[in-house]
C-alpha cells in the first residue's frame, strides 16, 4: 500500500510543484486517497493543467460530469482520468474538478487533450446547459429533437409527480 | 482510416432505428457507391433519464432501474454502483458475499458475450451460429436465474453483500455446466472462429490501432483486441479479484476477428474464475444487517469495475441525505460510441453489420 | 292488381332476405374461420426494438423456446409484409414518433403485443421525464404481457392469448 | 491455402452434421413446462432472502396488517402496489387495507418481500400473467392469495452426448 501511495504522492507534487497550492483548492474534500487523486482548477488554467496531466501518462477521460449547486451559485464539472497504458498509473483514477458560475456556464473544451472527452462533454452541454468553446460538435446528442424544457439535470428541473 | 475525397455524388441515408441490423440507435450514414464517407450516430433513442431518476431515489430504491441499462449484463453494471455506495454508506460485505458477487458477475459476462457471439452470427448470416450461443446461453441463465431469481433482471447485489445466499447443489450444477460448455466452444471455433467465410468477412476489417484505441478512449475487449492489456479486474482489484488467477486475453490485430477471438478467450476465463470463486468460499453471512434508513455520508465517491463491454465508472456525491445527490454513470458502450464513426468511415457499406455489432455496442446502455 | 304485385314483391324481398341471411350465415362463419385460421400461424413481427426486452424476444426466438412453432418468423426487413409489431419495451419521446411511423406503414389487419412493463404502463420510469406512459396512448394495443423483461414463456403464453383473440375476430367483407 | 480452405469448410460442416444426431433443444412450453424452484421468500430477522423464483406475489391475507410498507418500498421503484379496502373482519389488520399489485408496472424486483416484517408477502414460481385486457393486470388481494398450482415437469440437463435438452 505504502509503495502505491508514493505514486500517487509523487504525481500530486509534481503538479504542486507546476501550478502552486491552487491545485488543491477544493472546497469538499482531502486530496489524496488510496488510488484516489483528486486535483482542482480554475477554468481559465484548466486546459493548462489538462496538458500537465496527460504528460504523466494519464491518457483516457473515463467520464466527465457535472453536478449543480445552487446554494452556491456553482456548476462543479468533473474529469475523470485513468491511464491504460501506464504500468505504474494504471490503479489510479486522477479527478479533475473545476467550478463554474451558474449564470455564465462556459469553459473551454479538453478535446484537444483527450479526443475521447468529446461525447462527455456534449453530454454535460445537453444536461447542464455547460458550454465548452472550441468543442468541434456542441449539439444535442440524446435528449430528443424537440426538447424545449430547461437542461434536465440542473436541480431546478424537478420530475413530474416528484 | 484514411478517406480519399473523391469526386462524385454522395448517398445520405440513415440506418436505423427500424433497421434489421441497428439496433436501437440510428446512424446517419454517406456513402460513395458503397464505401462509406461519413457516418454520424445519433443515438437517444432509448434516452431514459437514469441520472436524473437516482437524485429522487434511496440508494435501495436505485437499483433496480440502474440494472436496466443492460439487462444481459446486470450484475456488471451494479458492481460498481454498489461498490461506490459501500463506500459513502460505510458498511462492509463479508467475503462470502464477495465471492458471490464474482460469480453472479462472471455469470453475467458469459451470458452477454454470449448473446453478443449470437447476434454476431446472425449478422453475418451464419444461422448455425445464431442458434447455438443462443441456446447455450439458457444454461448460464438457468444457474444465475437458481440464485437471482429472474432471468435476467436479478436485482441482486445490494450496499452491504448481496440478497440471498446461493442454492444448495449450485456447484454441482455449475461444473456440469461448464464441463459441457467448454466442449461446446471447441464446435464454436469448427464452425464458426476458424470457418474460412467467416475469416474471410471479419480478418482486417475495421482495424483499430493501437494509439488511436487509446486516445479514441475505447474501452473493454475491443481495447483488448488492439494489444493494450488494460483490465480493471487486473488494474484495480476490486472485491476478491486479487486472490484469483486468470488471464486477460489480448490480440495485436485490432481487427473484428481479434474482437470475437478475445470475447471467446474471455468467456473461458470467466468460467476459471468462477470455479476458483466457488472453491475459496467458505461458509459464512452474506450480508451485512442494517437497521433503519441507509444514509450516505456527505462526499464524493467513485468506484469502477470491468463490466461485459468494458470499464464501468460510477461517480456518485452525496449530501447526507436518504437519496444521493448526484450520480453519474459512464458506461462503456458510451465510450465505445466516438469508435463507431472512426471505424465505419472508409470501409464498404457489406461490412458494417460486421463493424458495427464488433464492437459489442449496446443503445440501451449507451443511452441510459 | 298493384297490391298483389307489391305483396308478391315484398314476398319475394323477404325469401331472399331469409336466403341471403342463410347463404351469409353458412358461408361467411367457414369464410372467417378459414381467413382467420390463415392469418393464426403466419404471423410476421416487424424487427422494431424499442428497448431492452428485445433481449428477452431474442432468447424466445432461439432454440429454447422458438418462436417459430407458433408461426412467428423472426426478423424481417420491410414493414409492408408484417401484421404484427411487438413493442419490446420503454417507448422514449424520441422513438414515439418512429413507432407511430411503423405502425401507419403496416397493412390492415395488424396487431399491437405491448411487452414489459414499460410498454403497458411505463413501468420502472414512472416519472421520467422523456418515457410515454404506456403505448396504448399512442397506437392501439392488442395484448399486454407483463414482466420486466417478461419470460419467453410468458411471451408465448402471450401470444397463444393474440391467437385466440384472432381466432375470435370478425373479417370484414 | 486451397487445403485449408476444403478442412475449415469440411471441419464446419461436420461439426454441423453430427448435432443431427443430438436430441432436440425445445421445452415444448404449453404443454412442458421448466420445473422451478420454490418462490423467494424473506427472513426479516436476519435480513436474508432465500434463493427463489421471483414470479408473481402471493399475500397470506391472515397475516397482514395493513402495515402498508411494501407499498412505500415500491413508491420509488415501480410504484405498482396500492392499498385498497378489503370486504370481511381481519383481526391483525383492523383498518381491512390490503396491498393489491398492478402487474403492469411491477418489475418483479422483490423489495417488496424485503419490506414486509410480519412474513406475509413472498413470491411465487408463476409467470403465466399476459392478458388481452389491461385491467385483468391489477390483482386484488384476494387473487394474491390464491398459490399456483405446481406444472413444473421439466428440468434442462446439460450433456454434450446427447445434446442439451429438456427432461
Amino acid at each position: 500500500m505504502s509503495e502505491s501511495n508514493s505514486v500517487e504522492k509523487r504525481i500530486l507534487e509534481s503538479l504542486k510543484s507546476k501550478f502552486g497550492e491552487s491545485i488543491l483548492e477544493d472546497g469538499w474534500e482531502g486530496a489524496l486517497a488510496p488510488k484516489r487523486i483528486k486535483t482542482f482548477a480554475s477554468r481559465e488554467k484548466i486546459v493548462e493543467v489538462a496538458q500537465a496531466i496527460k504528460e504523466l501518462g494519464f491518457d483516457q477521460v473515463i467520464s466527465q460530469g457535472g453536478t449543480d449547486y445552487p446554494k452556491d451559485d456553482i456548476f462543479k464539472v468533473n474529469y475523470h482520468l485513468i491511464a491504460v497504458d501506464n504500468e505504474e498509473l494504471k490503479p489510479i483514477i486522477l479527478s479533475l474538478a473545476t467550478k463554474l458560475p451558474r449564470n455564465d456556464p462556459k469553459m473551454s473544451t479538453l478535446t484537444n487533450v483527450w479526443r475521447s472527452a468529446e461525447f462527455h462533454e456534449q453530454e454535460t452541454f445537453e444536461n447542464f446547459g455547460i458550454f465548452f468553446e472550441g468543442h468541434p460538435r456542441m449539439e444535442r446528442l440524446l435528449l430528443p429533437e424537440d426538447w424545449d424544457d430547461i437542461p434536465p439535470l440542473r436541480k431546478e428541473f424537478t420530475l413530474p409527480g416528484r | 482510416m484514411e478517406v480519399v475525397e473523391r469526386q462524385g455524388d454522395y448517398l445520405t441515408m440513415s440506418v436505423g432505428p427500424q433497421h434489421p441490423g441497428s439496433g436501437h440507435m440510428r446512424l446517419i450514414v454517406t456513402v460513395d457507391g458503397d464505401i462509406i464517407v461519413k457516418v454520424k450516430p445519433d443515438p437517444g433513442y432509448v434516452h431514459r433519464g437514469a441520472e436524473k431518476m437516482c437524485e429522487v431515489r434511496t440508494y435501495i430504491q436505485n437499483i433496480p432501474h440502474l440494472e436496466r441499462p443492460v439487462i444481459i449484463d446486470s450484475c456488471g453494471i451494479l458492481f460498481a454502483y454498489v461498490l461506490a455506495a459501500e463506500e459513502l454508506i460505510g458498511v462492509q460485505p463479508p467475503p462470502r458475499a464477495q465471492y458471490i458477487r464474482i460469480i453472479m458477475a462472471e455469470l453475467n459476462r458469459i451470458i452477454s458475450h454470449m448473446y453478443w457471439l449470437s447476434i454476431y452470427g446472425i449478422f453475418m448470416g451464419h444461422s448455425t451460429m445464431f442458434m447455438w450461443p443462443m441456446g447455450d446461453r439458457e444454461l448460464f441463465i438457468d444457474l444465475a436465474a437458481s440464485i437471482g431469481g429472474t432471468r435476467v433482471t436479478f436485482s441482486y447485489f445490494i450496499p452491504g453483500g448481496v440478497r440471498n445466499d446461493i442454492p444448495p447443489g449450485f456447484k454441482e450444477k455449475a461444473l456440469k455446466t461448464f464441463d459441457y460448455f467448454v466442449k461446446r466452444l471447441k464446435e464454436y471455433e469448427k464452425i464458426y472462429f476458424n470457418n474460412p467465410l467467416v475469416l474471410k468477412r471479419t480478418q482486417g476489417v475495421g482495424v483499430f490501432k493501437r494509439e488511436d484505441a487509446i486516445s479514441l478512449g475505447v474501452t473493454g475487449p475491443n481495447l483488448r483486441a488492439s494489444g493494450v492489456a488494460s483490465d480493471t479486474r487486473k488494474d484495480e482489484p476490486y472485491s476478491m479479484y486479487d486472490t484469483i488467477d486468470f488471464d486477460i486475453p489480448t490480440y495485436r490485430e485490432g481487427d473484428s476477428y481479434s474482437r470475437a477471438w478475445v470475447r471467446l478467450e474471455e468467456m473461458r476465463e470467466s468460467m476459471k474464475i468462477i470455479r476458483q470463486a466457488i472453491d475459496k468460499m467458505e461458509a459464512g453471512p452474506v450480508k451485512q444487517p442494517m437497521r433503519g434508513q441507509i444514509k450516505g455520508k456527505v462526499g464524493e465517491a467513485f468506484a469502477r469495475t470491468e463490466a461485459a463491454r468494458g470499464t464501468m465508472f460510477y461517480h456518485i456525491v452525496s449530501d447526507g441525505g436518504k437519496f444521493p445527490y448526484r450520480v453519474k454513470i459512464s458506461v462503456p458502450s458510451f465510450r465505445n460510441l466516438i469508435a463507431m464513426s472512426h471505424l465505419l468511415e472508409g470501409n464498404r457499406l457489406a461490412d458494417m453489420p460486421v463493424i458495427y455489432w464488433g464492437l459489442d455496442y449496446w443503445p440501451v446502455e449507451a443511452d441510459r | 292488381m298493384v297490391s298483389s304485385g307489391s305483396a308478391i314483391s315484398v314476398f319475394a324481398g323477404k325469401v331472399n332476405d331469409l336466403l341471403g341471411t342463410i347463404v351469409e350465415q353458412s358461408v361467411k362463419e367457414p369464410i372467417r374461420y378459414i381467413v382467420n385460421w390463415g392469418r393464426l400461424y403466419a404471423l410476421w413481427p416487424v424487427h422494431l426494438e424499442t428497448a431492452c426486452c428485445s433481449v428477452e424476444f431474442g432468447a424466445a426466438s432461439g432454440p429454447r423456446f422458438d418462436l417459430e412453432r407458433f408461426g412467428m418468423l423472426e426478423a424481417f426487413g420491410s414493414l409492408r409484409q408484417c401484421d404484427l409489431l411487438v413493442v419490446q419495451g420503454t417507448v422514449t419521446r424520441k422513438m414515439a414518433p418512429r413507432l407511430q411511423w411503423v405502425y401507419e406503414q403496416m397493412p390492415e389487419p395488424k396487431w399491437v403485443i405491448a411487452m414489459g412493463a414499460c410498454a403497458i404502463s411505463g413501468g420502472l420510469y414512472i416519472d421520467s421525464y422523456n418515457v410515454i406512459q404506456g403505448i396504448d396512448k399512442i397506437i392501439p394495443t392488442d395484448v399486454f404481457i407483463p414482466g420486466c423483461p417478461p419470460r419467453p414463456e410468458t411471451l408465448i403464453q402471450g401470444i397463444i392469448e393474440l391467437q385466440n383473440k384472432i381466432r375470435r375476430s370478425r373479417v370484414r367483407s | 491455402m486451397s487445403v485449408s480452405l476444403a478442412r475449415g469448410i469440411f471441419d464446419a460442416f461436420f461439426a454441423s452434421i453430427k448435432s443431427l444426431t443430438k436430441r432436440r433443444y425445445t421445452l415444448r412450453y404449453p404443454e412442458q413446462k421448466l420445473d422451478l424452484p420454490d418462490g423467494y421468500t424473506y427472513d426479516p430477522k436476519t435480513q436474508v432472502g432465500s434463493p427463489g423464483v421471483k414470479g408473481r406475489h402471493i399475500l397470506y391475507l391472515d397475516k397482514c396488517t395493513g402495515c402498508s410498507l411494501c407499498a412505500i418500498a415500491c413508491e420509488g421503484i415501480a410504484d405498482c402496489i396500492d392499498m385498497v379496502k378489503v370486504d370481511g373482519t381481519w383481526p391483525k389488520d383492523k383498518k381491512a387495507i390490503m396491498p393489491q399489485i398492478d402487474y403492469g408496472r411491477c418489475v418483479f424486483c422483490g423489495f417488496c418481500v424485503d419490506a414486509c416484517p410480519f412474513d406475509c408477502l413472498f413470491m411465487t414460481p408463476e409467470y403465466e400473467l399476459a392478458s388481452t385486457d389491461k385491467r385483468k393486470l391489477v390483482q386484488t388481494p384476494f387473487q394474491l392469495g390464491t398459490l399456483p398450482e405446481k406444472k413444473g415437469l421439466v428440468e434442462f440437463i446439460p450433456d454434450e452426448k446427447s445434446g442439451a435438452h429438456h427432461a
